[in-house]
């Protein structure tokens, strides 16, 4: 269709991409994907699919690109084209305000104590890999959605659980979450792309180069110019866009 | 004189509006072979299903060696039976020949006489199985052993279910009409072994068409006319003396034999 | 506790986007089994009749498809297929209607599939189960071997995989929930999505189990009385 | 597909089949027992057992089973009653054992109904043979009736097998690392999502088609001569 | 002489190692009607099924009005039947009664009656209804038009089921032990109505065990031994000059009857 650019999201992932009842999605990757549309002067459409959909989706032409949170690594390049990263959210892990890894300041310590104790991430994300890596030690449990993980972290079930600051700032301030805290050593992406992979991009279609240039572009500029960081200020309360680097 | 084993008394029977049995009595003592006679739908099978209490009677009272069932109708018009727990000892003094024989296709001829031996008086293995045989021989069914009902001729499969009756020994034997599919020569073998039964104590009813047979088994005929007894005596008196129209006319067809 | 349920179920819609989702699972469903049934029974019959090579293939269709995650049937048909149907409707200028109605006819058609390999098996035990007699009896009177399917085999088969035909409608209504991956927004989804945004999974989990427990009762009612229908000359055992 | 993603993927799918065939037995071999048991109960003349298992089967053929599992992993695990009662949280505490619990519990009701009308079928006079024989209670089912709702069942129950061995997938959901929780990982590592579900489908499939001809081959054996 | 309607000849039938038939040879005129005799097991129903192949036979042909069917085994041992389509037709001339009756369990008498008559000879509902109830009362049954077959006795199944094959008026009827759940009152009805169909041109074979019933109703007796045929003749040739000890020993049993 001319002038219409259709992207797939996930809808279900809270500040990131939230459809509502009637199908209109918000969030961040939602600011993000209009913003686009308005640099590139086409109009915004978008496909609501569950995660695991995402990809094959996108292969068989259902919509044209993915925004949806998602982390660039070098594993997945083999299968679908990035733009350029325009953020990254700090990760954190998450335990009992009781629990003796609460006061832990360096990774090192995490990962000694964590040794043997249960630790939750949510699939479909980049976090599993970097425990399996720097975490070998821990029992790793995997959730479909954060909403999961966090009522397993609230029934005890969970020593620990790792997870990007938006989840966390989200949870600590629901009820379940008072007897909750964040270990307060931050973990970025950069500090281990080969996992953890380099920030958030939009996902295309390989051996597209017109619209990654395009996109990137587009992206360059809204960087720039601020629109990611009010973007990420306006659902993060916080600034986690990464610079343009063309 | 011999005490009873079996008494049935006024025996009803209903399905929905059809009325099938109507106070039907009658007394067995012990080594007694009673014939039930009686034109098709007369009532005979419910009778017979009645007396273990396969059927439910919708009123009447069962007495089998001093145990006693008895169904009465309340006062919705309800039928409710009495001393129900007695219905299982009926039905282990008590054996029964199904008019159609009901062998279960899942066990082999051994299997669908050993069953039976093996669970209900609780019979070891190598027991049960040598009286099956000695049941199944009686009936010249031995040889048949390992195959499935489903693999015998009709006449073979009332034979089995002869032998499974018999291999229980019951004290009180009900047939359902057991040579209907059986030849001349043994409708003659099972009248000996029903005679012989009858000899060691065992009290027999059975239902049957053929008069001849049913003349040379049994010490008494009843004839059955729509469900209600008409006539009650010896072979030779029916034949002889038919209490009414029904009698004579159902039996005239068979006269020149009795003759 | 209630005003946060009306909030979230009136207010912010979620409860009407659940009852959407439910009248897609309703229409996938029904027209799926609806399809299946009536591809498996002639195939049944083909299977049941030992037809040389016909009932290997039906036995391997039925094993693969009972075999097989029902995502992979449904991903298979629609991401296999899209393209091609893309291409075409695009040549004849259809874009649009590709766009929206293909995700449909494949999520019934998927659904059909599953629920056709179910219901083979159901009846091919069925029709085993029917007395050999009763068929001898046709086949002596002559009888057209359609009227002896339809009026001797199929009421005494039918009678005996009732049972089994609501266990595979259950079953059905409850994997129509595979369509979302077409991007149809069924029962299933809709409450995935309003879990994930309202954080409340379990309230709408269960509000989901709700309809589907609704649309279940209802059937099972059919069911039922469909069940009485052809127990009639048969006395119970 | 490329062959390092096969070989990559597959010891982990292998260590999750070990999971997937673990629940699986499990639901075969407490939830065939249950199943029957339900029958029976539904069967029964005590009106109230009889319906409150008509209920039971009702409530859990027609709801999903993802919420099943989620209400009795996360839902109760939100009880303190329940956290606090060690033997009921050796059971919904522990992931595998609330996959194991669910499993049981929803193909019962199935295996119930799928029972109940085998039951049903069967010809009257041969039950009555049994009964005039003086058979229990206890031993007409155990000796006549099972045996041949069994023959008649099986067709369907094969079924039933084919999808516990798919519905285990389920348990993915509540942390349970078999074949589907190890094939969610590797897709969200590696994107290749058609190509890993292809590999995973093999597995199930070839579980499957194991257990669906060794049923078949029972069912022939269980056709008395015919 | 009249034509030859049904010809069999070398009629062979095994299943596995069983050799149930083996060799079986006989010819019938319009209007005949054939008792077939024999003991328990001797392969009768089986030859009546192989005639209208329910039973395919391992080889042997058989002929109905110039229509042949035959069986014969190729070089790997297998039966192949030849000319099967004809099947079908001889299906629409023969009628056949079960030994077992087979009457369908979810339709009503009536229904039982009418639907061949509706599906096989394409009458209308009022004509099949006529003819139905008509062919119900030759045998007693119109009253019961509405029950179901579980609802009926024994006997009343059986006439059912004679009346399902006499409203079909085929050519050739076939007949297993149709009297054997009747009383002798309805036996002389039964052997009334099947001499009128003989009477009417119809060609009856039938299995009996109730010589009386088979002397008064047939032309000719065959006997059957371990599936041969050990003699072939007029009621009288048989029951006076048994041809071998076998029938004399069968038939030893009801001599006073024939006397
Ligand atoms: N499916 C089968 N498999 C093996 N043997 C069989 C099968 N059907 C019949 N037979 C055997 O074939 C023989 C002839 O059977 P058939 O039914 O023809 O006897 P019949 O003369 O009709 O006897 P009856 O008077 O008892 O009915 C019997 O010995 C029987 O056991
Ligand atoms: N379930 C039923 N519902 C209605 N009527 C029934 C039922 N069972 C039997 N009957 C009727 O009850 C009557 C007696 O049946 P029963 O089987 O006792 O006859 P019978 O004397 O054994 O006859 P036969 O000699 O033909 O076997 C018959 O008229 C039959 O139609
Ligand atoms: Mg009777
Ligand atoms: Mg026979």
């Amino acid at each position: 269709e001319e002038g219409v650019l259709r992207i797939g999201t996930e809808g279900d992932a809270p500040l990131f991409s939230m459809a509502d009842a009637n199908g209109n999605v918000t969030g961040f990757d939602a600011d993000i994907a209009n913003g686009i549309c308005a640099e590139l002067k086409l109009k915004c459409k978008f496909v609501v699919q569950s995660f695991s959909t995402l990809v094959p989706s996108m292969d068989s032409d259902r919509f044209d690109v993915i925004i949806s949170g998602l982390g660039i690594t070098a594993e997945r390049q083999k299968k679908i084209d990035y733009s350029i990263p325009y953020a990254t959210t700090p990760l954190y892990f998450v335990v009992a305000k009781d629990s003796p890894l609460a006061g832990l300041k360096s990774l090192d310590e995490i990962v000694k104590a964590l040794d043997g104790k249960s630790l939750g991430v949510v699939t479909g994300t980049t976090y599993a890999r970097f425990i399996q890596k720097h975490v070998p030690g821990a029992d790793l449990k995997t959730y479909d959605a954060t909403t999961q993980q966090t009522a397993d972290l609230a029934a005890g079930r969970l020593d620990a659980a790792f997870g990007d600051s938006p989840t966390w700032a989200d949870f600590l301030a629901t009820p379940d979450g008072t007897g909750f805290t964040r270990v307060d050593v931050k973990i970025m992406a950069m500090d281990d792309p080969a996992s953890l992979g380099h920030g958030m991009g939009v996902g295309m279609r390989k051996g597209n180069a017109e619209l990654k240039a395009k996109l990137d572009a587009a992206l360059c500029k809204m960087i720039t110019e601020g629109k990611v960081k009010n973007a990420s200020l306006r659902w993060f309360k916080d600034d986690y866009t990464i610079p343009c680097t063309k | 004189m011999t005490a009873n084993v079996l008494k049935v008394r006024e025996l009803c029977k209903s399905f929905g509006p059809t009325k099938v049995l109507n106070g039907v009595s009658f007394r067995m003592t012990e080594g007694e072979v009673i014939s039930l006679v009686g034109s098709s739908g007369s009532g005979k099978s419910t009778a017979l299903r009645c007396v273990n209490f396969l059927e439910t009677p919708t009123s009447g009272e069962i007495e089998v060696m001093a145990d006693t069932v008895s169904a009465v109708v309340d006062d919705h018009g309800k039928t409710v039976v009495r001393s129900a727990h007695n219905i299982h000892n009926f039905r282990r003094r008590i054996g029964m020949v199904f008019q159609n024989f009901n062998l279960w296709p899942h066990q082999t001829v051994l299997g669908n006489v050993t069953l039976a031996l093996l669970y209900a008086l609780g019979k070891n293995k190598c027991d049960a199985k040598e009286i099956a045989l000695s049941a199944l021989s009686k009936v010249g069914m031995a040889d048949f052993r390992d195959r499935y009902p489903h693999q015998l001729s009709g006449g073979q499969q009332q034979r089995v279910a002869i032998a499974r009756v018999l291999a229980m020994s019951p004290k009180i034997m009900l047939f359902d009409e057991p040579t209907s599919a059986l030849d001349p020569e043994l409708v003659g073998e099972v009248l000996r072994v029903i005679r012989g039964l009858a000899d060691e104590g065992a009290t027999i009813l059975l239902v049957t068409h053929e008069m001849r047979f049913a003349r040379d088994v049994s010490n008494r005929m009843i004839f059955l006319h729509k469900g209600e007894i008409e006539q009650d005596g010896t072979p030779e008196e029916l034949l002889r003396n038919p209490a009414s129209d029904a009698v004579a006319r159902f039996l005239s067809s068979v006269m020149p034999l009795a003759a | 506790m209630s005003f946060d349920l009306w909030v979230l179920l009136v207010e912010q819609g979620w409860g009407f986007a659940l009852l959407r989702g439910a009248t897609v699972t309703l229409a996938v469903g029904l027209l799926g089994m609806l399809a299946g049934v009536i591809v498996a029974v002639p195939l049944a019959l083909l299977r049941w009749r030992r037809l040389p090579l016909f009932s290997q293939a039906v036995d391997g269709y039925s094993i693969l498809v009972r075999g097989v995650p029902g995502l992979l049937v449904i991903y298979l048909l629609f991401f296999g297929s899209i393209e091609w149907v893309q291409r075409l409707a695009t040549a004849f200028g259809y874009q649009n209607s590709a766009d929206s109605a293909y995700p449909f006819v494949i999520g019934v058609v998927a659904i059909a599939a599953i629920s056709c390999a179910y219901s083979i098996e159901v009846f091919r035990g069925a029709l085993e189960a029917v007395p050999v007699g009763l068929l001898e009896a046709a086949k002596s009177l002559a009888l057209p071997r359609y009227v002896t399917f339809f009026h001797v085999t199929l009421p005494i088969a039918l009678r005996l995989a009732l049972g089994g035909l609501n266990n595979v409608w259950q079953m059905t209504i409850k994997d129509t929930s595979l369509v979302s991956v077409v991007g149809m927004q069924e029962l299933m989804r809709s409450a995935a999505i309003a879990a994930g945004i309202t954080r409340s999974p379990l309230l709408f989990y269960c509000a989901a189990a709700g309809m589907f427990f609704a649309l279940t009762a209802i059937s099972q009612a059919l069911f039922s009385h469909t069940e009485r229908f052809f127990n009639r000359g048969f006395s119970r055992g | 597909m490329e062959l390092d993603l096969v070989t990559y993927a597959v010891p982990f799918l292998l260590a999750g089949a070990k999971t997937t065939l673990l629940i699986s037995v499990f639901g075969v071999a407490l939830g065939l027992p249950f199943g029957i048991a339900l029958a029976v109960i539904r069967a029964s003349k005590n009106r109230m057992l009889s319906r409150s298992a008509d209920i039971y089967c009702a409530v859990f053929r027609g709801t999903p089973m993802l919420v099943q599992i989620f209400v009795i992993y996360y839902g109760l695990g939100q009880i303190s009653a329940i956290r606090s009662n060690p033997v009921i949280w050796w059971i919904v505490g522990h992931s595998l054992h609330a996959a194991i619990l669910a499993v049981v519990l929803n193909t019962g009701a199935y295996t119930a109904e799928i029972f109940r009308t085998a039951l049903l079928s069967l010809p009257r006079g041969l039950i009555e043979a049994s009964q005039a024989c003086g058979l229990s209670v206890w031993a007409t089912f155990r000796h006549v009736k099972f045996p041949l709702a069994v023959r008649q069942a099986l067709p369907a129950y094969s079924s039933e097998v084919a999808i516990i061995v798919k519905e285990s997938s389920l348990a993915s959901t509540i942390t349970v690392l078999e074949i589907t929780g190890y094939a969610k990982r590797l897709m969200s590592e590696t994107f290749a999502i058609m190509d890993i579900f292809i590999i995973t489908s093999a597995f199930y499939l070839m579980m499957n088609v194991i257990s669906l001809t060794s049923l078949k081959l029972i069912e022939r054996k269980l056709s008395f001569g015919k």
